[in-house]
């Protein structure tokens, strides 16, 4: 008889690697549209930026929410009081340093706000550790208790920074030196926007090196495709897993105090809020992609912004609005993570 | 005459891999057929394909002579086919009792009845105590489904099928990880149903004996594909079978 | 035999529970009478209202499995559905029942789409969408301020009958007077008796054993013939529908509505903290988590102001015991029963007693 | 036979609620390649995975080199020297081939960095690789995702080779090219334990044999002993129909 299997393929019949580039597409074609709809130049420079800054602390808060989903299947709906902290310790230890905040050289505002930084990096990866230990480890693979544990972690989190810090909204002005705005031509662009565009760069720079250029980064990819063999190659996921929820919470942490410093004030609560703006950033991204993630979080600042100045009623739906648009388009996400 | 049940070039592939490939057979009403093959052969999902847990590619599934290629899961088993799961599938959580009756229940079609109260539905309980009592289960009816025995689970599996009361049964390798004096309360259920000579029976098993012993015919699928079809004295003078279990013959 | 229709065979099971559920009915049955002042009114009556919002969450999230964080929008949009009908209509009945009315048809429909919508996804994709569309109806509400008094709400009277001014009788009863107070405090009572029933008969109809057989394996229940979705959505309709009539209930008592009595995320917490503290999948354990929970939000205030002032030489513990972090300890009981005891303290209690 | 370099006593095995190994007893020797055979179902894969820590075994010992494998986590195993290529392959798709590689050369940073030596005896034997060296695992077709599979699981010397049905779904040259991959293989002195239900592609390479069936060893004994009992093949490997003839 006749074998049943068809022959061997022609080995080099591999088709091309075609990245999908039609998300990324998504932004200039956003940004371009908004120019005749806004108006001026001058405006529409201005919104941009102001959207690039607020897409890029979103992204800085939410990059290890969707790493840690992606790796793990894990979504922590508790990830909003790593913010919260986060801006809560930049007031303390703003707070402190009010001579050099106030003082109008740059270089005496770094040398408080880096601090500031350092803090909330340290101490929101920390607690982290801990609420990873506490919270997370008990409820591997069962994502109803899951959901309501992290959730449960998010309340008692934010009930002990109130023990702490006061149920009230504290300020937090920006220091001297990062008041204000740069002038370019008519379109005045806020430097602290400026900073925040920068500072958003530089961590999706780092990720994309880590990710893309070492090997804990290659076992983190490898990891969110097929955890079994990740382990059954000998790396033990528990550890990266855990180092990669400490990373999401002190980048969180870094998003707080980047977030309290934009908003200019503080309160218990705002984690909580951006939680909202954090799900649908990664829902938008695809849940576990890290570079949908980051369009998926420039997409929502820009809009937010664009949309707030040319309809500010529907500004405070504009999120919802375009999260039902991608999933129609794309039910998965703009990038959907394939798993095994 | 009309097939019970009839598979018209039943067809899945995922991705590039074809599981099921343009299947076609008709099992006639009352009969008992075999589907036997190796591992990966497409048995397990050929049955899906029927009983509507996987939608086809191509092709059709007809019961009765009546296409019901496009319905669900849900519907094929109110339609009369039903299923019996290769690995154990059952409520872990809820008694061996509440198993059955929920089959019974369905069969009852009483699902979307929410105003009367459960347990006031006698007939329901009662037809599954006897369901209990035909896979010998009802002396554990109020243990949890998940702190049987695995042969129990098995003996379960069989009952919730027995329940749905269908006119097709597809069983999945109902014997599969029983222990040896397990396995005739099973055979003996099957060889009663057959009996009856008014349901129709496919059977995926590995057990030759006991394929030899039951089945009017055999099948068999290999690559997805329907290799050899006949009574089974003559399948298995087939070749193809040999091929099939050993693998195809590689040069030296 | 009467018992037995009345509570559809479903009854405690457990002497302890019996015991501590005719207590919390006689306590609140006789609020009025044993416990004086306008406050102990009112927690009870809110303690009522919860009984019934804890209870349509867990048809949802204990009987079928899903945990959606949209459920106080459909109890703002009862509420908002009495106030907003009472303030354009005048106290009457007719605008009630219209409130009522719309209200319901409002929830129908919302419950309807997200059900469709979302249902076939996973348990974390529908928590998530829930929550966002739960925020965003938040912000339209204060958003159509014109409709809704915005963030101050709305003030409204209610039918006669029920207002304060109303008298039944000139000599008070046992002490307390018969006023329209009183009454709406009956009536309430009586609606959270017969909405409560309901959804115990809902849970052990036929319909609701199915709803626990797809929280168990929605693969199987959907081979043996159930369609799921329909299932799952209908239930997903069915917690709206009662979570809308807590709403309107809530309205008729406050006399007033906003956006932070009912539609606030904090009360979502709430909410969930209540069904799991009770127990989640046994409707008795609403009853249990509400009243536990509005006694404690209410009155271990008073006890730890005791303790903080008692605690006033040590900084970090007179914080921890300060008479706002309540929730801080009800937080950290809600971890400890998902992980220690998911059945919360009827599982616990039946448990129990089914060992003795 | 001098001691096995794997051992299992009395394995038992449960999924979740469900009993699937019933007491496995099984000598894999040095430098030997042993087959399991069995139908769908009999234990097969669990017993690998028990193996490799990915479920852990409810009562009996796993004994490798002497020690008992039984308490310890698969990265614990794995760096004992036991590698182990899954029925689905484990294949990283979105990883390309020099990325899968890497991932399995445990001292390495970059591709480069990995044993020029070894990587060129790999090469050899499955040339498909250095082709396609950069591109994305995923785009290759079943046969090449094997060998890459195969070869990720030999990049570095190890004690023990798991492999758990490397001729599924693949064409006759196929699995002709991991025929003689596995002989070269078995010129290096490596220890294979593989899983198979293609029993011609087993009697070329083994040389031992067990038989599963519902969760225990039903056979042991030497592959050229089975290969030349055609009674013993129908009556162990569900041919007994043949018999019937």
């Amino acid at each position: 008889m006749k074998p049943s299997v068809p022959a061997a393929p022609a080995l080099d019949a591999l088709p091309a690697v075609r990245p999908d580039r039609v998300p990324l597409m998504l932004l200039p074609v956003l940004v371009l549209a908004a120019l005749p709809l806004t108006g001026s130049l001058s405006t529409w420079v201005t919104l941009t930026f102001a959207g690039l800054a607020m897409g890029m602390i979103i992204f800085i808060i939410a990059s290890g929410l969707t790493l840690v989903f992606g790796l793990m299947d894990v979504l922590n709906f508790g990830h909003g009081v790593f913010i919260t902290l986060g801006a809560f310790l930049a007031t303390a230890v703003l707070g402190r340093m009010t001579g050099w905040t106030e003082s109008e050289s740059l270089t005496r505002n770094l040398a408080a706000v880096l601090p500031a930084m350092l803090a909330a990096v340290v101490v929101a990866g920390l607690v982290g550790l801990a609420f990873e230990r506490l919270i997370i480890r008990p409820v591997y693979g069962q994502p109803l208790k899951q959901i309501m544990i992290t959730m449960g972690g998010m309340i008692v989190g934010v009930e002990l920074i109130k023990v702490v810090w006061g149920p009230q909204a504290i300020p937090l002005p920006l220091p001297a030196a990062f008041r204000g705005s740069f002038l370019f031509g008519e379109a005045a662009v806020e430097k602290y926007r400026l900073i925040a565009v920068v500072v958003g760069l530089a961590v999706f720079g780092a990720m994309s090196w880590v990710l893309g250029r070492t090997k804990v980064g290659l076992l983190i990819r490898a990891g969110v495709q097929d955890r079994e063999m990740v382990e059954s190659l000998g790396y033990r996921i528990g550890r990266l897993f855990v180092g990669v929820f400490v990373a999401g919470s002190a980048l969180a942490g870094l998003g707080g105090v980047m977030w309290g410093l934009y908003q200019q004030s503080v309160t218990p609560e705002m984690g909580g809020q951006i939680n909202v703006l954090l799900f649908i950033v990664i829902i938008i991204g695809g849940m576990g992609s890290v570079g949908g993630c980051f369009i998926g979080a420039l997409l929502v600042g820009l809009i937010s912004n664009y949309a707030g100045f040319l309809a500010p009623k529907v500004a405070l739906f504009s999120n919802i609005l375009l999260m039902v648009a991608v999933l129609l388009w794309r039910p998965q996400g703009l990038y959907s993570v394939v798993k095994r | 005459m009309t097939f019970a049940l009839e598979t018209k070039e039943l067809t899945i592939r995922f991705g590039g891999h074809t599981a099921v490939d343009a299947v076609s057979c008709g099992f006639a009403p009352g009969s008992l057929t075999a589907i036997v093959g190796p591992n990966g052969a497409g048995k397990t999902t050929y049955f899906n394909l029927i009983s509507g847990q996987l939608k086809a590619t191509a092709g059709r599934v007809l019961l009765h002579g009546e296409d019901i290629s496009g319905s669900s899961a849900a519907q094929r088993s109110h339609r009369g086919i039903g299923r019996a799961f290769q690995l154990t599938n059952l409520f872990p959580n809820l008694s061996v009792l509440e198993n059955i009756r929920l089959a019974v229940q369905s069969r009852a079609g009483l699902g979307l009845n929410l105003w009367s109260i459960w347990n006031s539905h006698r007939e329901l309980i009662g037809r599954a105590e006897e369901v209990l009592e035909t896979v010998a289960l009802t002396a554990k009816r109020d243990m949890a489904a998940a702190a049987l025995p695995h042969g129990d689970q098995r003996k379960l599996e069989v009952g919730i099928l027995m329940a749905l009361e269908p006119d097709v049964f597809m069983f999945d390798e109902p014997t599969a990880g029983m222990s040896v004096d397990e396995v005739p309360v099973i055979l003996d259920l099957i060889r009663a149903l057959k009996a009856r000579r008014d349901k129709t029976i496919l059977l995926v098993e590995h057990k030759m004996d006991v394929v030899r012993e039951l089945a009017d015919r055999i099948i068999v699928l290999h690559n997805g594909a329907l290799v050899a079809d006949g009574d089974p004295a003559s399948v298995i003078a087939s070749p193809i079978v040999q091929e099939a279990y050993l693998g195809v013959e590689v040069a030296k | 035999m009467i018992l037995h229709r009345l509570f559809s065979g479903d009854f405690p099971r457990s002497r302890v529970l019996l015991v501590m559920l005719l207590a919390i009915v006689a306590g609140l049955v006789l609020t009025p009478f044993i416990f004086p002042g306008a406050k102990a009114l009112n927690v009870a009556a809110k303690a009522c209202i919860f009984i019934v919002l804890v209870a349509s969450f867990d048809l949802l999230l204990g009987y079928t499995g899903i945990v959606s964080f949209a459920h106080t929008m459909f109890f703002g949009i009862g509420a908002y559905g009495v106030a907003i009908a009472l303030s354009h209509f005048g106290p009457t009945w007719a605008g009630v029942a219209a409130g009522v009315a719309a209200a319901l048809a409002v929830s129908l429909v919302l419950s309807l789409v997200i059900g469709l919508f979302s249902l076939r996804v996973k348990a974390l994709f529908y928590a998530m969408i829930t929550l966002a569309v739960a925020t965003a109806f938040q912000t339209l509400a204060s958003q159509l301020s014109e409709l809704t008094g915005g963030e101050d709400g709305l003030t409204f009277k209610v039918p006669e009958l029920l207002s304060p001014g109303f008298s039944l009788s000139e000599h008070p009863f046992l002490g307390v007077s018969l006023d329209g107070r009183l009454i709406s405090f009956y009536l309430l009572i009586a609606a959270t008796v017969v909405l409560f029933l309901l959804m115990l008969r809902i849970v052990n109809s036929p319909f609701g054993r199915v709803l626990q057989a797809i929280r168990e394996n929605e693969f199987r229940a959907e081979a043996l013939g159930y369609r799921t979705v329909v299932y799952r959505t209908l239930s997903n309709v069915l917690s709206a529908a009662f979570a809308t009539l807590a709403g309107a209930l809530l309205a008729l008592w406050l006399r007033y509505n906003g956006p932070d009595t009912s539609l606030s995320f904090e009360i979502m917490i709430d909410i969930l903290l209540m069904v799991v503290i009770g127990g989640m999948g046994t409707l008795y354990g609403s009853v249990l988590g509400a009243t536990l929970f509005i006694l404690v939000q209410n009155y271990l205030q008073d006890l730890m102001k005791f303790a903080s002032e008692g605690l006033g030489k040590v900084p970090l513990l007179r914080d921890l015991v300060h008479p706002d972090r309540w929730l801080l300890w009800l937080g950290i009981l809600f971890v400890l029963s998902v992980y220690r005891f998911p059945t919360g303290i009827v599982g616990k209690l039946r448990t129990a007693a089914r060992k003795s | 036979m001098s001691t096995p370099l794997l051992k299992l006593e009395a394995v038992h095995t449960h999924i979740g609620a469900y009993h699937i190994l019933h007491g496995v007893d099984l000598e894999v020797a040095h430098g030997e390649l042993t087959v399991l055979l069995g139908r769908n179902g009999a234990g097969k894969t669990t017993t690998l995975r028990t193996i490799m820590g990915l479920w852990h075994p409810s009562a009996g010992r796993v004994l490798f080199d002497g020690e008992d494998l039984g308490a310890l986590g698969t990265p614990e195993i794995a760096h004992r020297g036991i590698s182990y290529v899954p029925e689905n392959m484990g294949i990283f798709a979105e990883l390309t081939v020099a990325e899968n590689m890497l991932l399995a050369a445990r001292g390495a940073k970059r591709p480069e960095d990995i044993d020029p030596k070894r990587l060129e005896w790999v090469f050899g034997l499955f040339p498909a690789l250095k082709r396609f060296w950069q591109h994305p695992a995923g785009l290759l077709s079943g046969g090449q995702k094997q060998m890459v599979a195969v070869a990720r699981a030999i990049i570095e010397p190890r004690k023990l080779l798991l492999i758990d049905e490397p001729s599924k779904g693949l064409a006759p040259a196929i699995i002709q090219n991991m025929v003689e991959a596995f002989r070269e293989l078995k010129r290096t002195d490596t220890t294979i334990l593989l899983v198979e239900q293609n029993f011609n592609f087993a009697r070329q390479l083994g040389d031992r044999v067990a038989v599963m069936d519902d969760g225990r060893v039903v056979h042991a004994g030497t592959m050229a002993a089975l290969a030349g009992d055609e009674g013993l093949q129908q009556q162990l490997l569900g041919l007994s129909l043949a018999a019937h003839q």
